[in-house]
This record gives C-alpha cells, structure tokens and sequence, in this order.
C-alpha cells in the first residue's frame, strides 16, 4: 500500500545534502512550511541555495536557518518583507548571496523545469539591469531575454489537506508558489495540517497531483 | 493662490474613475491600492493579485480577518463572490500573458517615452527588491502611473530619461500625479488634465521634458473627501 | 453588471473572420463545443486554420467545417480517431493541409502564448521528421527545438457549469484541451450545460478563471 | 517442438510484473493497455492517461459507463480512488517533465541503440497521427516496449537501425516481446528471458543485431491464461 505519510518532520527532511538547492514556498509569512525549515535547521545541512519569494521573518523558519548561518544563497524577487532582519545582517556582512529575479520569472522557471523543457524566452526584465548578461533574442518586434529551468533539489512545502498517496489541497491565498514549487524539485515534502482518507478529496479540486509528492508530514493548522 | 496638490486619496479617486465596468485590473503597492475603495458604485471591476487571487476584495471588516487572506503587501484582504486561486505561475501567466487589462503602478520616475523606474533607488544600505513589478510592467494591456510630480525636493519625477534603472521601457501609457493627469503618446507628452490653479506653465517647471496641453483639457477637481466603499 | 452571457450560439460566434485560427478543444468526441462548431458553420467563416487534437467525427461540428470546405489547416496531433472521413476526404482530394505536432508540444504551444512568452526549447521531436526545418539547441547534453507560441483568434470550449463572469468548471476528462485553449485566444466563447450562480463555484475548484472568458451560452448536457 | 509465442495478454502479463508498488505509469494504445490488468494483486500502481486522468482505473463494469471518462485510446474508463484529473498541459508536464516512472509503449521497430520507431509507417494513402507517442517517448524516467518479437511476414523488427521515421532515438530501455525479454545497454541487447524451448541462437535468428545472453537469464513463462483484475 502505497503511504508517503512519514511521522516526524525529522524523517521529512532526512536526506537533504550539503550544497542544496532548496525550494522554499509561501508568500511572506502565508503558506510557509516552518516547521519544516525548523527540522532542516536541525538535520544541519549547510551551504544550502535557497529560492523563495522572501527572505525569511523573525527569527525562525528561513530566517533562522540564515542566521545559522546555513544559508550560501538566496534566490528570491523581495528580500524587503515584515522583519526580514537575519537576512539584512548575512547580506550586509556579505555572507551570503542574493540573486534578484522578477517573481513571474521564478515562478516560470520552475515550472518550465517540471515540464520537462530546456528554456524559454521572456520579455520581462529585458533590457534592464536584471537582465544584464542574458542572452537576447527579438521576437516579433519585442526584446526577449533567455530564461534557463530552475529545479530543486527539495521543496518543502505547506498545504492544508493530503492522502496517503499526497494529492494536496491548499487554502485560499496560502496556496501562492507551494503547487509550482512541489512540482520542481527531485524530492518533495509537505507538511499538512490534516490527512484524509484516499478518495476523500475532489477529483476535480486536487491542486497538486499525487506524482509530484514524496513525503508527508501531519503538523497541525496553522497559517 | 498656489494650487492645492491631490492627496493620495484623490489621486487614487481619480485613477479609479478610469477603470471600466468589466476590467481586470491589477494595483501595485502604496497609492493604487488605494485606487480599489475608489471606484464608481455599481461599477464591476475584477481586482488580481499576483500571489493568486482573482476577485481581490476591500479590507476586512473587523473580526472578519483571515490569515490565509493577504494582497500582494502581504495585508489582510478578502474575495467577492466569483472570486478564485490559483497558483503564482498562474498568477503570472495571467500577467505577463496580456490578460489584465489595467495595471496601475506606482513610481519612481517615468520618461517622455514612457520608461518607468520603480523598483530600485540603489540604495546601497538595503537589498534590492523587485517582486512582480517587472512582470507588471510587461503584460497588462495598459500600464499606468501613480505617482507625486516631483520629490520631497522638489524635483521632477517625470523626466527627460530616467535616473534609476528601468523597470521596463516604454511601457507607461498615462500618468495620474497629484498635480495633473498625462498621457504619454508617439506625440510626446499630453496634459488632459491640471487641478484648479495650475497652469501648463507652471506645471511645465515641475517637469523635464515638453509638455502639450490637450486642447479638450479638463480641471482635475476630486472630491475634497473622496467616499471609499465599504468593506 | 458584468454579464458574459449570450443568448444563442449565433451571438457566441458572432464576428469570426475569414482566415482566422480557431482552437477547437476536446479529446476524440469528449469536452468538443459541438454546439458551437455548428453555429460556427452557420456562421460562414472561411479559410479557417483549426487547432484540435484529433479531426471531428462522422458528419457534425468540425467534421462538417471540414466537408463544407472552411477550413484551410488543420493542426493536430492524431487526425485518424473515430469516423474521421471528412477529414480523410479533404485530405486525400488535398484540398486542406495537414500540420502534424505532438501532442504535448500543441498544448504546450498555446500555454507558452497564453503565458506571453516568446517560445521554448523542448526535446520532443528533436532528431525526429517532425523537428525538421526547426532551430535546435544542445541543452545539458540533449538536443532540444525551438517551439513558439501557438495563438488563436477564437477559442470554442466546452465546460459544464459558468458564472456570469465567465468562471468555468468541467466534468472528469471533458477537461481535457479546454482549459488550455480558453487562455490561449483573442476571443474565448464557451459552450455549457448550465449557469450558476456569482459565488456559486467553490473558489478552490475554479479551473478556468473568468479572466479567460469572454462569452458563454448555455446549450444543455452533453458528453 | 516449435517454441510457443506468448499471447498479447501473457505480453501484458509479463510487462506488468515488473511495475513496482507506487510507480506512475503510462500505458500506450494497444497491448500495453492490457498491463492494468495483470499487476499483481494487492500492488498499487498508478496509470496515469495523457488526456489528463491520473489514477485511471480498469474498463467500467457494464452499466458503468460514463462517457466523460475516456482514455487515450477513446476507451470508456473509469477512476479510481485517489485519483484526479489535470488538463492537457498539465497532463504532457507529468510526461516530459519526467515525473513519470514507467511508460510502456508498442512499437513497430527498435534499434539496437533504443531508437524507437511507434508512430507512422508512412503509408501514402492516410494521414500521419503522433498523439502523445512522441512526448512519452522522451519524458518518463524509463521508457519499455512491448511488441511482437517479428513482423507478420516473420522479419526482424529489433533492428541494427529503425527503418521507419524515428519516435524518439536512445530512449528505449527494456522490450518485452512474445519471444524474449530483453534489456538495451550501453554493452547491447540483453537478453533477460526467453521462453520454453526457446534458445539465444534461434531468437538471434529472428533479430538483426547481435544478441548477448545474460549469465542470470530465466525462463520466461507466464500463466497460460493470466487473471485480469476484476472491474
């Protein structure tokens, strides 16, 4: 019987390598698997490159993993959010690294990794400084620049329902990066407020497919 | 009698009264969310946010908060009926993909081209942020402008070519200040309309490029105390 | 009030010009807007390049554009399913043309214009006859064409249930093509079984945002 | 005694063993159709059908039928628990983007190298049709085939090199034939099975490129009449 539901968030994240790249849902504080980031702190995996819309807030979660000093890189598009303190202190002692990339552009990214593609031409960002050292190509009058797949090594991920075979359900806008994000990395964790029998959720309401999960983890509800 | 400026309120009134019944429409950070409690009653107007909310709603009312319910400021926010999710590469499919028909931005600076910088002052103490704002930029069917005429000091925003490093080129189709409504066009740059006081010259002074005065020009008279919707 | 709806399928289709792409969505005779490729045929469009997966069936709705000599192109990926000999006729006589495309590739095609992006690299049809005539690049060790973005002037879709502002949901695999096309053209027009009520969806199972609708008309159940 | 060939469902039988508790798979038109009902018993796998079905089920028991549920191949369907449904772009993501574990497909020839050859014979007088043939042949993590070791006029259809215009080059990983089960390595064709009465130099016979038998190679000899899972 297949069953991806593990029992701690411990086994969730066992595994993750040094020098990962890990995919980190949510948009600010909404939909954000922080316990899960909390276990990654305590599994220990250093030199991680963390891709994320945010920075990290407080001093849990991401932001924690930052001060700890966990953290190589940050590919995000808005470092600036709520107290985003641990990541101004690691960029302003330059021991980390931030790539900036338009959100769309992030999103897209990794999308095009999960579907199997080499790359894709986009006109956001072209000609400006973001674009710098991309490769352009003109396309029906307008300026492209070359965008590459983005892939994860992990994502974890925070949704509201799950099956034993990790179909997911997401509530309202905490749904954000968390269906693309699942759909992009190598191994996919999730952590659920709740579990429901196989055949429980909708068949035309599940948001993320079953094939695009690797493990579950219950932690209770929160935002 | 120098010419009283718009408050953020009226400038956010008045970009509102151009958003039609039926349009979908997406308001940056700051002053265009504000554009949101401002338009006509009656008037049907579908609000996207970019983290996955189509038929974005007014605040909530008290005790009605729901954290699984924030805009693309990370506020509290709400849905109206006929409103829904998705995901953000659909969120931004809908944006880039030329499916919204607004996007009201605000600004740092605009060019006579219509170059609009809005993402970044360089300001070396702070990362960078850019968020969706280059998305934005990109794909909406018309891109507008909210923004002060000038600086705290004074000085013009709208410029000949922008200080800061651009957001996008030649994407800003119509600049609402709290000095005057303008048009960018192949023709240059059209003042529609001026607040009561204001003169093309006067406003010419606050402004780097040329400025051509419409000849079906209107004085910009918001109400002093625009009524928002209710929540 | 925002009203997408219509009264007729005459309304629906109303303004189609000559020489337009029009995507027809459905897989075999299942999600297919019959109702509206009938009107469409009333209508009179001519030199129509049609975007389907397969070719219409026995003497209705495309299979019917087709003998009536409206269409110019088909583009599909499986013109031989069902009773396809109005196609086979149009295709033997050599009076319409045939572009062939993986399946993955058209709707992936119609995704990528509805995204606004200006193409993609993919490994489907690399080396093969159908990447011919196509840019290639070399992408992490694999060979990979340049595809573009697939447009329609009209989109006819198929779903089960609307709201007045267009939202739409399907029934079990009538889903197929149709979310896809509904993103994909100038002029989205849908056929389905019944309205509902502003807020009667759930806001969760939503599958084609209103954003993508432009008119609906109810025709009634039908597979 | 003349070797007895496996029938197309001993095919399906065989094919379907070797899909593994949790593995996603797509199942070609044809025999590969038929391994939905030979896995084992109390073995869950998932069928995934690229007109966005994931989870489909075996054919509906009569008075069943639903026709909002078809296959690949138009074939009445059905779901089954856990199961849900995408659209068409979702459904050819999970396919190129290689979430896809298993994809079984027929094939009218293979090359020795794994060139696949499944989606026309060029015959003049119809229409070429590829369906998804070529997305599945280059997306899932392992791409098998199974196919009659020989054409009807008894001539070789594992070939030195694809005499039909190519699905898909170096893509092919294991064949499943009514002679052989037989691995493509970077070291050649394997040969893993053969059945009763069958030996290497009689199905080298039937095959162009060179054959190599592995040390550990078994008999292979399905149920005269395998169970089908009931509906």
């Amino acid at each position: 019987m297949i069953d991806k539901q593990v029992k701690t968030t411990a086994e969730a994240v066992a595994g993750v390598r040094d020098g990962s790249t890990v995919l980190v849902a949510g948009f600010g504080a909404v939909g954000v698997a922080d316990n899960l980031l909390e276990a990654l702190h305590e599994q220990g995996a250093r030199e991680l490159t963390i891709v994320a819309n945010n920075s990290g807030n407080g001093d849990y979660g991401l932001a924690r993993l930052i001060s700890s000093g966990r953290v190589r890189k940050v590919i995000c598009s808005f470092p600036r959010s709520g107290d985003y303190s641990a990541f101004l202190n690691a960029y302003r002692a330059k021991s980390l690294e931030l790539e900036l990339l338009p959100q769309g552009t992030i999103s897209e990214r990794m999308r095009c990794h999960a579907a199997g593609l080499g790359g894709f031409f986009s006109p956001v960002s072209a000609g400006t400084k973001l674009g710098e050292g991309k490769e352009t190509r003109e396309i029906d009058g307008r300026l492209h620049v070359f965008e590459k797949p983005l892939k994860g090594d992990v994502a974890l991920i925070k949704a509201n329902k799950a099956d034993r075979w990790g179909n997911l359900s997401y509530i309202k806008s905490a749904r954000n990066f968390n269906p693309v994000m699942a759909m992009a990395a190598d191994l996919t964790v999730v952590e659920v407020d709740q579990m429901v029998e196989l055949g429980e959720m909708d068949p035309e309401a599940v948001v993320t497919p079953s094939i695009f999960v690797d493990r579950v983890v219950v932690v209770g509800a929160s935002a | 009698m120098t010419p009283e400026p718009l408050n953020r309120e009226q400038m956010a009134w008045r970009a509102a009264q151009d958003l039609r019944e039926g349009d979908y429409v997406n308001l940056g950070i700051g002053i265009p969310t504000l554009a949101a409690s401002y338009v006509p009653p009656g008037r049907e107007v579908i609000f996207h946010s970019e983290n996955g909310i189509l038929g974005m709603g007014p605040k909530p009312a008290p005790g009605k908060e729901d954290p699984y319910m924030v805009d693309a400021g990370k506020n509290l926010t709400t849905l109206v009926a006929g409103g829904c999710f998705v995901h953000h590469a659909d969120a931004f499919l809908m944006i880039r993909g030329g499916h919204l028909d607004v996007s009201l931005l605000g600004a740092f600076e605009v060019s006579e081209t219509g170059d609009l910088a809005n993402w970044t002052t360089e300001d070396p103490a702070f990362p960078p942020g850019v968020g969706g704002a280059m998305d934005l930029a990109v794909g909406a069917r018309a891109i507008r402008v909210i923004m002060e005429h000038t600086s705290k000091k004074g000085e013009p925003r709208i410029l000949k070519a922008c200080t800061y490093p651009l957001t996008a080129a030649g994407c800003v189709k119509r600049i609402y200040t709290n000095l005057a409504v303008i048009d960018v066009t192949p023709q240059g740059l059209i003042v529609l309309e001026l607040i009561p006081g204001m003169t093309l010259e006067k406003l010419q002074e606050l402004t780097e490029p040329r400025l051509q005065l419409s000849p079906d020009w209107k004085v910009l008279a918001p109400p002093a105390a625009p009524k928002a919707r209710a929540a």
